[in-house]
């Protein structure tokens, strides 16, 4: 009877059910997917969404939201396949400048009060711009180092599963453990109350933006790791996915509610959901639309846990 | 400090201002000679992003996570299904026009059925939403391109009185999107919805009612939309809606409505629309690469909406 | 608290601070000294300035002109965080947790210096002791996400943060109307813990609108009007009356309960059954919601509300109005003016053919501002220029204001200050006797005596019905223990 | 015999008429061979949105449900390598066409892009022995087909430096973003003399044309219906003379039966080229006449023409 699970419990509880269900269909529909080789396969493009989704949480834990996400990843994806396979250091250095550029990013937006949306539209069409004049074709080359990370055979588990799995345990503890993670969700929770604890939420917001950005560089270098070159326009889907897969996870977009662990299965979620389709053989008038219809499914499936958790809950 | 006073209170002038800069800057490579022709394609083609941001500007002022991303699909398939069904047929406008305005409704019951039934943010819904939109355009025509009635395609690209047809339609859904949203009760539900859900629940208004409205006017507008703009260019295309999903978003914006919700203005998407456009054109006119020209864009996105917005006073 | 030899210099001291929002003078020179080991009651009319001066005190606000000095010496560059140093904590007076957060992540926020490792074990710890402390049987687990709390138990983990030591021990606790979501028996508890604090060398500013609170615990009381001091003296030097009389608000003697009507004629207007007794409301009637706070009046409210109230659909005549208790969650539009606040429920009959009548709205404002007293100049200005208090006199206008004939009343007076309260119950009773139907839930007993009938809530169901006489403060107290024995 | 082998076509984008064009032709060609009997499957996949990630992961897929070929439109000529190199790993045949890749392991069947764009300045360079302004719409900023092209055209400008190229504008291969960004050029622009295209875009760039009183230029049109519709009606109406030129959705099929001649152990060179599809002013009626309305001017390949491709590149 007192049987009474922390909310951030049942918030994972969810998405990771939806995640097992789906797996199942798959592995149902395509038994060979059970296999070193073949989760490997269904899952290794999850780990730049998983990177880039972290992102977008950590910009949604403040009650912003990222719609250059994608432009971003898309750029770093480009630096890292031309100065970082060439000129590693330029290439470091350009990282970490549009690292800062992020974190300058939250400075401006909250000290002027800015709506991230827009701010963060403009900038998606600046970072393409400047990923079109690095690369105005697709080419460039993928550094050794990210190609032998994203293509490495650890024993038993694949690299996909261990990346996923790291991925959400550094984004736990950062967001969930440490009192840096407590501070940026309280900015979202009630950023009045935390400016009058004295804290600073100029430096709190510019902290959240700056790892962002950070988790999204790795999400462009991990991505060429597996493309081995890149394109302008290479990631542009990651905004609308990223922000899909926080919520798939469980996060909200305000109240600084979010959940790094759902968001890593929102992201897998996703990719795994693009599989089940191909696997399903739909005519390919409707393959758009059944991307469509299984975000409705998926999300479906987290209302009705959703309920019935309430239910138990008010027993 | 009172002309300051002045314009903080009316967002929307920050976009006109940028318009006219831009505008200036163009016209004057040429000595001001393509001045009327660059006002006119200008009048002509923001006509189209009016009228799907005013669409988009009733959603997003719904209050934070609302926002429609099915424009583009809604666009798409209202302008295949038209073309389609008048097929050539001057005849036919009318109920060409009923099936496009028809299917928006479709969409915006279906969106919001998305919404309200599995609780889902509009912004995953409307995007799921989106996919099956588009898949069922695929489906209609297979993309083929079928002309518009000759005197559909005469209207929208003919003027009266030197302003353009399109011009003329926008600057009827803006008069009316104001009456709606300045003078009428349903504009103040929506306002009060936006600030406050739960309060204005609490107040006695309709709230799913409302919500469901303006999800439906949005859908409606971007047919709408869809019709005309198909009839414009001399076909439906697949892909003719992609642009308007950023364009929709950004002109509800650089126009001065609050993205946090309950505060809009209609005269700032005209002032935005003509902005876009003309950004693009000075950026062409001064023979900017992609690159270069997609930065300035940006920045000066960014520009309009740091200048546009100073820091609210704060609560102590 | 260590006890320390009392000191002979103030903790804070504010000399002559000027503030002023706009044309709102909020502050108008006002000086005063907290001194070590004393309770200071602050009172006031609602909007007289006692939530500004105390966000001078906790250095959130600078004032225009004035000084802020602490133990003798003046404080240069004074702010939130010389504040905290200096042992500065404050319960404000709206609820201020980030409810996405545990009790334990509050803690952290809250207590800057607290970091390092293990730094959860300890905050848990904190709050755990600091809860044991004031409020014994809390029953609030660190691990809780405070979303999940009722309204109490919040704002007892505020207190109790605010009573916590994490490093700095709290010099000067300043609470600000903290016993308004609390029930009686907390609201003791609250009490009796400053008065302990107080007795070992701590000092408490304490605001609130319930003067016999203020007359039993505190030392000094200082009454504030129009953002100045207009009277400072020791508890015993007040009683109630000269208290009224110090506010400005003329006394108008304790509210009877009125005299008993016979209504079991009256058409029923309002059923509802739920696990408990069932409701019922006749036309014309006050019926009252009591109980320990928490216990299922508000969801009792809202359930009324929503079943009788469109949401798809407006509704011609509207069947319940709402007057919100928690006015930034469900009660006011913040962007919109005090105007537009008050006329949002009513508009259906201000609007003609979809349009709104916009003279006839000022025209009923205006009205509405004479009727109640909204102190603003202008009813254009925007909401939050109000005072907590006039902006919930705002929402209580708005309801009465509509045609419904049940108004449900989700403790509305928090906050309130006394004068406009008894201007309120008079027009309630006005409104009563003319036939409509008010369901009231308050956590006040004094205002719960006001009803014709009132049932009393426990654990989410009715548990006793009280008519006429038998509403009593003893009995509605026995009937909501009662069940916690059965 | 391949009889028994299943063949999956990954496609990155459906979102225009050549790309609807493409599946309709692999549909029906593909289906004729199935129930023929001539290979045992070949079902067609299309990526939601035209990206390199999504189209790779659709890859990986159909590695794990074991086609034995994959016929590939790529939405990058590298950024699918490592995709491409798993299959091949796992015994896949991957044929590649129009949007190629460049993994050595992979065939590709490749259209001349930059010729496509040279070829265009060489036409108006006949046209106009005099030279002239031009304005250059593009594609989609990024993508290699956009710079294949261009690339084509500003080597032609330069072999032939009588023109000279005024403005530049990006249509992303859309009707009406074509004409918005012309209409919103034009006004700051001297006369224009012809409008070198990448296919698609040449009826929104007439359109914004006849909305100013600018005399109509030479517009090089992608041999969609509406663009030699308009031809048509201009030719007969004033003599009006251009060229159109663009790659036939159909080479989808010709992709397919190479495929199936590789399954069937025959050996086939890894390069392979297609002629691009052009219609000229007298062969303009039997071009319209041939194409279906609303759609691109299209030509599907059987098993014999795959065989003669493959012959000539020996
Ligand atoms: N941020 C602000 N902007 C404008 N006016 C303000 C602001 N804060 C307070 N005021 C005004 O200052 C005056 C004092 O307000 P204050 O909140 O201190 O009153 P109070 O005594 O706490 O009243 P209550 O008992 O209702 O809480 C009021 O007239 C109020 O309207
Ligand atoms: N968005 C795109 N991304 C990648 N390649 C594209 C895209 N659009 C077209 N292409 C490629 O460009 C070439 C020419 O096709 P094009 O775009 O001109 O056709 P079209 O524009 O579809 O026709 P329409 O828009 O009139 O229906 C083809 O190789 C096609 O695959
Ligand atoms: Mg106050
Ligand atoms: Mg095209």
């Amino acid at each position: 009877m007192n049987l009474r699970l922390p909310s951030e419990t049942v918030r994972l509880l969810i998405p990771a059910l939806s995640l097992t269900a789906l797996l199942a269909a798959v592995f149902w529909l395509q038994p060979r997917a059970m296999s070193y080789i073949g989760l490997n396969l269904l899952f290794n493009l999850a780990v730049p969404i998983a990177l880039a989704t972290i992102a977008q949480m950590l910009i949604m834990a403040v009650n912003n939201l990222d719609l250059s996400m994608g432009a971003f990843v898309s750029f770093v994806a480009c630096v890292a396949a031309t100065f970082l396979h060439d000129t590693p250091l330029l290439g470091w250095l350009i990282l970490l400048a549009a690292i800062a550029a992020y974190a300058a990013l939250g400075v401006i937006i909250h000290l002027r009060d800015l709506p991230s949306i827009v701010v963060t539209l403009g900038m998606s069409f600046v970072w393409t711009g400047l990923a079109v004049l690095l690369l105005p074709a697709p080419g460039g080359q993928a550094p050794e180092w990210a190609r032998w990370l994203m293509t490495a055979k650890p024993p038993l588990v694949p690299m996909a599963i261990v990346a996923s799995i790291l991925i959400a345990l550094v984004g736990h503890l950062i967001v969930m453990r440490s009192s840096f993670g407590v501070l940026v969700r309280g900015v979202g929770g009630n950023e009045r109350s935390v400016e009058r604890a004295g804290w600073s939420v100029l430096a709190a917001r510019a902290g959240a933006y700056g790892l962002a950005g950070a988790f999204a560089v790795a999400a462009g270098i991990a991505l060429v790791g597996l493309t081995t070159s890149a394109d302008a326009n290479i990631a542009l889907r990651y905004t609308l996915l990223s922000i899909a897969g926080v919520i798939l996870g469980g996060g909200e977009f305000v109240g600084g509610r979010v959940s790094p662990i759902g968001a890593v299965i929102g992201a897998l979620t996703l990719t795994l959901a693009g599989s089940f389709l191909s696997f399903l053989r739909i005519s390919p008038d409707w393959q758009i639309g059944a991307q469509g219809a299984i975000l409705v499914i998926v999300l479906a499936l987290r209302l009705l846990l959703n309920r019935l958790e309430n239910r138990e809950r008010r027993r | 400090m009172k002309a300051v006073h002045l314009l903080a209170a009316k967002p929307w002038i920050w976009s006109w201002l940028a318009a006219a800069v831009v505008w200036t800057a163009t016209v004057a490579v040429t000595g001001g000679a393509g001045a009327f022709g660059l006002t006119q394609a200008a009048l002509t083609f923001a006509a189209f992003s009016v009228i799907v941001g005013t669409g988009q500007m009733f959603v997003i002022t719904l209050g934070p996570g609302n926002i429609d991303l099915s424009v583009p699909a809604t666009m798409t398939l209202a302008g295949t299904v038209a073309l389609k069904l008048m097929n050539v047929d001057n005849g036919m406008i009318a109920p060409g026009l009923v099936v496009a305005l028809a299917i928006g409704i479709a969409v915006g019951v279906g969106n919001y059925g998305l919404i309200k039934l599995l609780r889902i943010p509009p912004i995953i819904a409307t995007l799921a939403m989106s996919f099956i939109v588009q898949s069922a355009a695929i489906w209609t025509n297979r993309g083929l391109r079928i002309k518009p009635p000759s005197l559909l395609a005469e209207f929208t690209t003919s003027s009266t009185f030197a302003i353009p047809n399109m011009a003329i339609v926008a600057l009827l859904v803006a008069v009316i999107a104001w009456v709606l949203l300045e003078k009428s009760l349903y504009g103040r539900w929506i306002l009060a919805i936006g600030q406050s859900m739960a309060a204005a629940r609490m107040a006695g208004i309709p709230v799913d009612g409302t919500r469901f409205a303006t999800y439906v006017l949005c859908a409606v507008l971007a047919a709408l939309c869809g019709y005309l703009l198909a009839c414009f260019s001399g076909g439906a295309a697949l892909n003719m809606g992609a642009e308007y999903l950023l364009m929709s978003i950004a002109v509800v914006v650089i126009g001065g409505t609050s993205v946090a919700g309950g505060d809009s203005n209609v005269p700032g998407i005209w002032g935005a629309s003509l902005f876009l456009f003309l950004v693009v054109s000075m950026l062409n006119t001064y023979g900017l690469g992609a690159g270069f020209r997609l930065i300035m864009t940006g920045l000066i996105i960014i520009g309009v909406i740091v200048v546009a917005s100073g820091r609210r006073a704060r609560q102590p | 608290m260590t006890h320390k030899t009392a000191p002979a210099h103030p903790i804070i001291e504010v000399e002559d601070a000027r503030i002023s929002f706009g044309a709102v003078r909020a502050l108008d020179g006002v000086s005063l000294a907290i001194m070590p080991g004393e309770c200071v009651g602050l009172v006031g009319h609602n909007g007289a300035g006692k939530s500004t001066i105390v966000n001078v005190i906790n250095g959130g606000l600078t004032p225009d002109t004035g000084r802020v000095a602490s133990n003798g010496g003046a404080l240069e560059r004074y702010g939130i965080n010389v504040a905290r140093a200096h042992g500065v904590r404050c319960v404000f007076q709206e609820l201020s947790l980030c409810p996405n957060l545990t009790v334990a992540e509050n803690v952290r926020i809250m207590h800057r210096n607290l970091g390092g490792a293990g730094w959860r074990g300890r905050a848990r710890r904190i709050i755990g002791e600091s809860l044991d402390r004031i409020f014994p049987d809390h029953g609030i687990d660190g691990d809780e996400t405070v979303g999940t709390l009722s309204i109490a138990e919040r704002q007892m983990v505020e207190i109790a943060m605010a009573f916590s030591d994490a490093g700095t021990p709290p010099r000067l606790v300043i609470l600000d109307e903290p016993t308004s979501s609390l029930d009686a028996s907390l609201a003791r508890q609250m009490l009796t813990h400053v008065r302990r604090f107080v007795e070992a060398g701590g000092a408490v500013i304490f605001i609130s609108h319930i003067l016999h609170e203020i007359l039993a615990t505190a030392d000094r009381i200082i009454v504030m009007k129009d953002g100045r001091i207009v009277a400072e003296r020791p508890a015993g030097g007040f009683d109630a009356n000269s208290l009224f009389e110090a506010m400005g608000s003329v006394a108008k003697g304790a509210a009877a309960r009125r005299q008993n009507r016979d209504l079991a004629a009256a058409p029923i207007v309002l059923r509802q059954t739920g696990s408990g007794l069932p409701f019922t409301a006749r036309e014309g009637e006050i019926v009252g919601l009591a109980g320990l706070s928490g216990h299922g009046q508000t969801e009792m409210l809202l359930k009324l509300h929503a079943l009788r109230s469109g949401n798809w659909r407006p509704r011609r005549d509207p069947a319940v109005a709402f007057v919100a208790g928690d006015r930034r969650l469900n009660g006011i539009f913040e962007l919109w003016s005090i105007l537009k606040n008050l006329s949002v429920a009513s508009l259906g009959d201000l609007t003609r053919h979809g349009l709104v009548d916009e003279k006839a709205e000022e025209a009923r404002a205006e009205s509405w501002k004479a009727r109640i007293e909204i102190r603003t100049q202008s009813m254009a200005n925007p909401v939050l220029s109000l005072s907590g208090g006039n902006q919930q006199k705002v929402l209580f206008a708005r309801a009465l204001s509509t045609r419904a004939p049940v108004v449900l009343m989700d403790d509305p007076m928090r906050g309130v200050d006394v004068g406009t309260k008894q201007e309120v119950y008079r027009i309630i009773r006005s409104e009563a006797e003319a036939g409509r139907t008010f369901v009231w839930y308050s956590t006040e007993m004094e205002e719960v005596c006001l009803c014709d009938r009132v049932y009393v809530f426990r654990e989410g169901a009715i548990v006793a019905e009280l008519d006429g006489d038998e509403v009593s403060e003893k009995n509605i107290l026995a009937a909501s223990f009662q069940g916690a024995a059965a | 015999d391949t009889s028994d082998k299943t063949i999956a076509l990954s496609n990155n984008y459906a979102g225009n008429s050549w790309r609807q064009a493409m599946l309709t032709s692999w549909n029906k060609v593909t289906g004729q061979a199935v129930a023929d009997g001539v290979v045992a499957a070949a079902d067609a996949f299309t990526t939601a949105e035209n990206q390199v990630t999504e189209q790779a992961a659709q890859i990986q897929n159909m590695i794990l449900q074991g086609y034995d070929a994959i016929v590939l439109n790529a939405a990058s000529p590298e950024g699918l390598n490592g995709a491409v190199k798993e299959a091949c790993d796992a015994g896949i045949v991957v044929v590649s066409f129009d949007g190629i890749v460049t993994e050595p392991c992979a065939w590709r069947i490749a259209v001349d892009f930059h010729e496509m764009g040279r070829s265009q300045i060489e036409y108006l360079a006949g046209r106009l022995p005099d030279g002239g302004n031009l304005l250059e719409i593009r594609g989609l900023a990024g993508v290699f087909v956009d710079d294949e092209i261009s690339g084509g055209i500003h080597a032609g400008v330069e072999e032939h430096p009588q023109f000279e190229i005024v403005g530049s504008v990006h249509g992303d291969w859309a009707q009406d973003v074509a004409q918005k960004a012309v209409a919103g050029i034009l006004p700051s622009l001297p006369k224009i003399d012809a409008v070198v295209t990448q296919g698609g875009d040449g009826y929104g760039a007439a359109q914004a044309f006849a909305a100013t009183d600018r005399e109509m230029p030479i517009i090089i049109m992608g041999n969609r219906h509406d663009e030699l519709t308009w031809w048509k009606e201009q030719k007969d109406a004033n003599g009006y003379e251009t060229m159109s030129v663009s790659i036939a959705p159909g080479v989808s099929t010709l992709a397919f039966w190479v495929a199936q001649q590789i399954l069937d152990g025959k050996e086939v060179p890894k390069d392979l080229t297609v002629p691009f599809l052009r219609i000229d002013q007298d062969n303009l009626e039997e071009g319209l006449a041939n194409t279906e309305p609303g759609g691109v001017a299209n030509i599907e390949y059987s098993q014999e023409d795959a065989l003669e491709v493959i012959q000539a590149a020996m």
